[in-house]
């Protein structure tokens, strides 16, 4: 199994550990990201409300280039798949669109190839069966609350893998890893990562219920599949419960560190030890750190 | 329900499916598949011994899935016949190692119960037929994901609302949840479920949920001291006699109307958060209930495709059976002698039907003053010399009136036989398809011959 | 040599404001084996019926052309008036210079004028080509089947058997009443459902 | 009176809007199920119910001038669960577009950050994302925002002062004719 593989910008920066355990499991499970050089970067989430023509043209020009290499393309963060998604839909729907694209990327993308979430390649592709057998250090006793957001599952027909109002991908994954999914009603509720920077008042309300939400419904931890919520959801749980009288402490993780775990990757190897609400607490009291089958990097 | 039981001109035939329908106004000649009840309607004395001992419970369709029957059962106290029935796909004696329960014709008294009854196929003659088959409800659950996709016990529809409500039903007529039995002080209505929504629904209208939500309101307010309800709606339509009445006297009585589209239904701890916005306030609101009622769409009634096709009527875009003149001919349908009652033709309450109804029934008995009736001439006729007995035109005459015939011919040196179409004048409605259809020109259409056609054609063209 | 009476209707204004209707009859009047053409507000009406009747009279006509409104609202009607008349009703033919002309091409007179006199003349060929005929008859059983035992079901069985005509009255549940006998009270009355 | 005058005054960008967004205002029957599922509806000066009336009535500048196109977290719920399937965070994403070309920012932080982001791409390929927030707080005067976090995340490794540089060409490019291409 062989992806052209799409980090871009955030995964390079303050998603690191999403890079890293992304490259980890990926190699574990024997498929090959050849990272597409000289990517660009997708402009989200700036481009589309900017210059509808921008916004399909830099994702096309990445695509395109995976595209003659023949391959489908990868992509972790849930803001790049979805305005990769729609630059490949875009380019379907209309011949005229497609030639746009063309002239102003210099290139001839023919939209053949197919643009995937990583989330969707490991639950829908590899399988949780063939996950479930890699799995030596189940996730006993850990409650999850997954978290898809908005850009993973909406608009429907753009992201096209999972149901836009009760999303389950994730849930399975973590059932399959050994985890306990919980079920919880802000699965898809935005937490306003956009409005982080320029509006905090804003993200601060919407972060605030997703927490009090995940911690109702008996939650331990989140799990994310896109850097920007996680970045949110880690980097801001003091400020906002701050903010709120509140106090959470919620380690948050990206699924692909929850299967390091589960394949008994070190946590330092996944990344796991970078984040801001710390880790290390809940891992030890649901003992997944103590059993030292732990594997080291092979490289 | 009774008067119909009783009446000396009416046979009811339950449990039992129309297989074919052939012949024509005034002469159909319907086959109908009596199930196998699998108890003798004669010598059964409606005592119920069966159904209180029989083991195997099953999910009660009539309830609305808000309690359980047994596997011979009768589907409500007062049903006509007051004869049960045994449900064989969930009856223990045909699922599990066959044969071995018997309990209810152990202790049945009347020797009633009858494991070997097979279905009866029986044919009969009829002048004319009613399509009254009804409706069911949208399927909510497999389009609302917002609204929980069913996997809240505490949303439910407008349906099982009244099954609670009904003193016979599965709580004695209390309002309760389901998922606790409590009695829910805030219940949360939201209106146009499936309805008025072209993108997971139904684009029409299903007008009968503006006045039973009002009642259902009602119901509320009048049954629960100190209760709430909220009326989530789009639009309150209520054109009939004495209904815009009823809807205000549910907002005296305490309803409260919120203008909008609820958005989404969520639980916390054990409320339910209903989230919309009162578009009048230009607010979002959020109510936390205890109980939400869905008024769902009326669809047309399951296997309507089917029995459409039997008996030979039309349907529209969503299925409901299409009428001769949506303005002038409401009741009848495009095949001569049968006509539409109810919301089997569209959604309509009950005013409305037992209105068509009447209207249906005054089209029966016009046709049934006079024991013969004349048929329009303008129809299609064979021209057996021309025809090849190919057969081309029997699939696609609609009205299924063209069959072909044996007959005799002679040619030199004898006589041949060959077969030829020939059309049925009672069931021909002189739609033209067949003219079409004939490759040798031998079916022409009386009033459209194509000697007159080309007449038409030769002057504006020549 | 037929001999055809032509009349025109201007349905008040609906057809008139649209369609110049004296025109049409001028360039129909003309018309090789038109005997008779006339243009009448209300064609429909009894004073538009006898205008027919009349004519076949006195023009001794053999054929008849309606120009007006759709067949399915009065091909019955004018049928009835030819036979009055004398004729045999399928003797007729109608032409629909309101649908198809006056309507769809509303705002253009001069257009709607010359396809209107298409039409008629379309009938007017057509209806020279028309043969008697004369409906049969089939006998009629009194009895009637009633598909599916909710409330519609039940009340048009009780109808036309209080008429005194044998029903059956069939559903493919155990019991009649379809849904209705799930219902608690009904609006607005609130009297119960069973 | 207002009304009239406005309508027909608008017709021609509503026309161009509504191309644009994919969308046909009239389609909207005002049920309020976009706000009432709206995430920041409450921080808006019109709903997105709104925004569509304002547009039903012709009032386009009105909706040009509003805050909500830049509040919309474009999280496309509206859109996702409209029943008449319109899409509304498309008319919010025009709107904004529209807005821009006019020279209309009325959140100021907003547009300063949608304009750095597009900058930094512009000069690298890819978003720099420390030199974006640096900047961010520069120009918009709240130099020490989030300055809490950037210890950590230094120590890290997830921020860098230097910018990662790739596709430079080819994304200058890009936006050269992707601008000529709208501005036609």
């Amino acid at each position: 199994m062989k992806y052209a593989y799409y980090p871009g910008c955030s995964l390079h920066a303050t998603g690191l550990e999403y890079d890293l355990s992304t490259r980890q499991v990926a190699k574990h499970l024997g498929i090959e990201l050849w990272e597409i050089p000289d990517w660009n970067c997708c402009g989200a989430s700036a481009a589309h409300n900017t210059n509808h023509t921008l916004a399909v043209a830099l994702p096309a020009r990445n695509l395109a280039i995976a595209e003659q290499e023949g391959l489908d393309v990868a992509v972790p963060c849930a803001a790049c798949f979805n305005r990769m998604r729609a630059a490949q839909a875009a380019a379907r729907n209309s011949e005229a669109m497609r030639q746009t694209i063309n002239d102003i990327i210099g290139m001839d993308y023919r939209a053949s190839n197919e643009t995937c979430a990583l989330l969707d390649i490991m639950v829908n592709r590899v399988g949780l069966e063939t996950i479930a057998e890699k799995v030596v250090k189940p996730l006993t006793g850990l409650k999850v609350a997954a978290y898809y957001g908005c850009l993973l599952v909406r608009p429907p027909e753009i992201t096209g893998f999972d149901d836009p109002e009760n999303p389950q991908s994730m849930d399975r994954l973590v059932a399959s890893l050994g985890g306990t999914p919980v079920d919880w009603p802000f699965k898809i509720e935005c937490c306003g990562a956009g409005h982080t920077t320029t509006r905090p008042d804003i993200a601060s309300r919407l972060l605030y219920r997703i927490y009090s939400g995940a911690a109702a419904a008996g939650a331990d931890c989140l799990v994310s599949a896109c850097p920007l919520c996680f970045l949110n959801l880690d980097m801001r749980q003091e400020q906002v419960g701050r903010e709120h009288n509140a106090s959470f402490s919620l380690p948050v993780f990206y699924f692909t560190e929850l299967m390091g775990l589960a394949f008994a990757y070190a946590p330092k190897d996944l990344g796991i030890n970078r984040h801001f609400v710390p880790v290390a607490p809940l891992l030890e009291s649901k003992e997944l750190l103590r059993h030292p089958v732990t594997r080291r990097e092979e490289t | 329900m009774v008067a119909a039981a009783q009446h000396p001109n009416i046979k009811i035939m339950t449990y039992a499916e129309v297989e074919q329908v052939e012949g024509y106004v005034g002469n159909f000649e319907v086959t109908i598949r009596q199930k196998a009840r699998s108890v003798d309607v004669d010598a059964c004395t409606g005592c119920g011994s069966c159904w209180e001992k029989c083991p195997q419970k099953v999910t009660s369709e009539f309830d609305q899935e808000l309690a359980q029957r047994k596997a011979i059962y009768t589907p409500f106290p007062q049903a006509v016949p007051n004869v049960p029935v045994i449900d064989r796909s969930n009856c223990r004696h045909f699922t599990r190692e066959k044969g071995k329960c018997r309990v209810c014709q152990n202790v049945c008294p009347a020797k009633a119960v009858d494991y070997e009854q097979q279905d009866q196929v029986i044919k009969e003659k009829f002048g004319a037929i009613v399509m009254a088959t009804g409706y069911d409800l949208f399927p909510w659950e497999e389009a609302y994901g917002e609204y929980g996709y069913g996997k809240y016990p505490d949303v439910i529809t407008g349906l099982q609302f009244e099954r609670m409500n009904n003193a016979s039903g599965p709580t004695g007529g209390r309002i309760v949840r389901p998922s606790d039995a409590k009695v829910p002080q805030t219940v949360a209505f939201i209106k146009c479920v499936g309805s008025r929504d072209e993108v997971k629904g139904k684009a029409y209208c299903s007008r009968a949920c503006c006045m039973y939500t009002a009642k259902h309101a009602h119901q509320v307010l009048d049954k629960i001291p100190g209760s709430q309800a909220y009326v989530f709606y789009m639009d309150v339509r209520t054109p009939g006699k004495a209904y815009d009445e009823f809807y205000q006297k549910s907002v005296h009585e305490g309803a409260v109307y919120l203008r909008g589209r609820v958005s989404r239904i969520y639980p916390q701890g054990d409320k339910l958060m209903v989230c919309g916005e009162d578009t009048l306030l230009g607010r979002q609101v959020e109510v936390a209930a205890d109980l939400v009622v869905l008024a769902t769409a009326m669809i047309p009634s399951r296997g309507w495709e089917q029995i459409a096709r039997t008996v030979g009527v039309a349907t529209d875009k969503d299925g409901f059976f299409q009428e001769a003149h949506p303005k002038l001919r409401p009741v009848e349908t495009f095949t001569a002698g049968v006509y539409l009652a109810g919301a089997c033709q569209g959604p309509k309450d009950i005013p409305d039907t037992v209105a068509q109804a009447g209207a249906a029934a005054a089209k029966v008995c016009s046709l049934f003053s006079r024991d013969e009736m004349t048929t329009e001439p303008l129809i299609s006729e064979v021209n057996e010399r021309l025809c090849s007995g190919c057969g081309l035109c029997v699939p696609v005459c609609p009205y299924k009136a063209i069959e072909l015939k044996t007959i005799q011919e002679r040619i030199p040196g004898g006589q041949r036989q060959r077969q030829v179409a020939s059309v049925n004048s009672g069931l021909c409605q002189g739609c033209g398809a067949c003219n079409v259809a004939c490759r040798t020109g031998a079916v022409t259409l009386k009033g459209f011959t194509d000697d007159q056609l080309l007449a038409e054609v030769d002057v504006v063209c020549l | 040599m037929r001999r055809v009476g032509v009349f025109i209707c201007h349905c008040g204004t609906n057809i008139a404001a649209n369609v110049d209707v004296k025109r049409v009859v001028e360039a129909v009047k003309d018309y090789p084996e038109v005997a008779f053409a006339t243009d009448y507000q209300f064609m429909c009406s009894l004073p538009g019926q006898d205008l027919i009747k009349s004519a076949i009279a006195e023009h001794h006509l053999d054929r008849v052309v309606v120009a007006s409104c759709t067949p399915r609202l009065h091909e019955p009607t004018f049928r009835k008036a030819v036979a009055d008349g004398g004729l045999n009703p399928y003797l007729f033919e109608m032409a629909n210079i309101r649908e198809q002309c006056a309507w769809v091409h509303a705002g253009d007179k001069e257009r709607a004028t010359a396809k209107a006199i298409d039409l008629v003349r379309m009938a007017v060929a057509k209806v020279k080509k028309h043969a008697p005929l004369t409906p049969s008859s089939i006998p009629v059983r009194h009895r009637l089947l009633v598909i599916g035992a909710g409330i519609a079901g039940m009340q048009t069985a009780l109808d036309v058997a209080d008429a005194g005509y044998e029903v059956v009255l069939l559903d493919r549940e155990p019991t009649i009443g379809g849904k209705m006998v799930m219902l608690d009270k009904t609006f607005p009355t609130l009297d119960c459902s069973a | 009176m207002e009304l009239t005058a406005t309508k027909a005054g608008a017709a021609k960008e509503l026309q161009r809007l509504e191309k644009a967004a994919g969308v046909e205002v009239r389609n909207c029957y005002q049920c309020g199920k976009c706000t009432a599922g709206c995430p920041v509806a409450f921080a808006m000066d019109y709903s997105p119910r709104q925004i569509m009336r304002l547009l039903q009535l012709g009032l386009y500048d009105e909706a040009v001038g509003a805050h909500s196109p830049w509040l919309c977290a474009s999280c496309i719920t509206c859109s996702t669960r409209c029943p008449k399937g319109v899409n509304i965070a498309g008319v919010m994403e025009t709107l904004r577009i529209e807005a821009k070309n006019q020279g209309l920012v009325p959140e100021k932080a907003v547009g300063l950050f949608d304009d750095l982001f597009l900058q930094s791409v512009q000069q690298n390929g890819r978003v720099h994302e420390m030199g974006l927030i640096l900047r961010f707080n520069l120009k918009s005067g709240k130099w020490f925002k989030d300055a809490a976090f950037a210890p950590k995340l230094w120590r890290d490794g997830k921020i860098s002062p230097r910018a990662e540089k790739a596709g430079r060409e080819a994304v200058a490019r890009i936006f050269a004719r992707a601008h000529s291409q709208e501005g036609e």
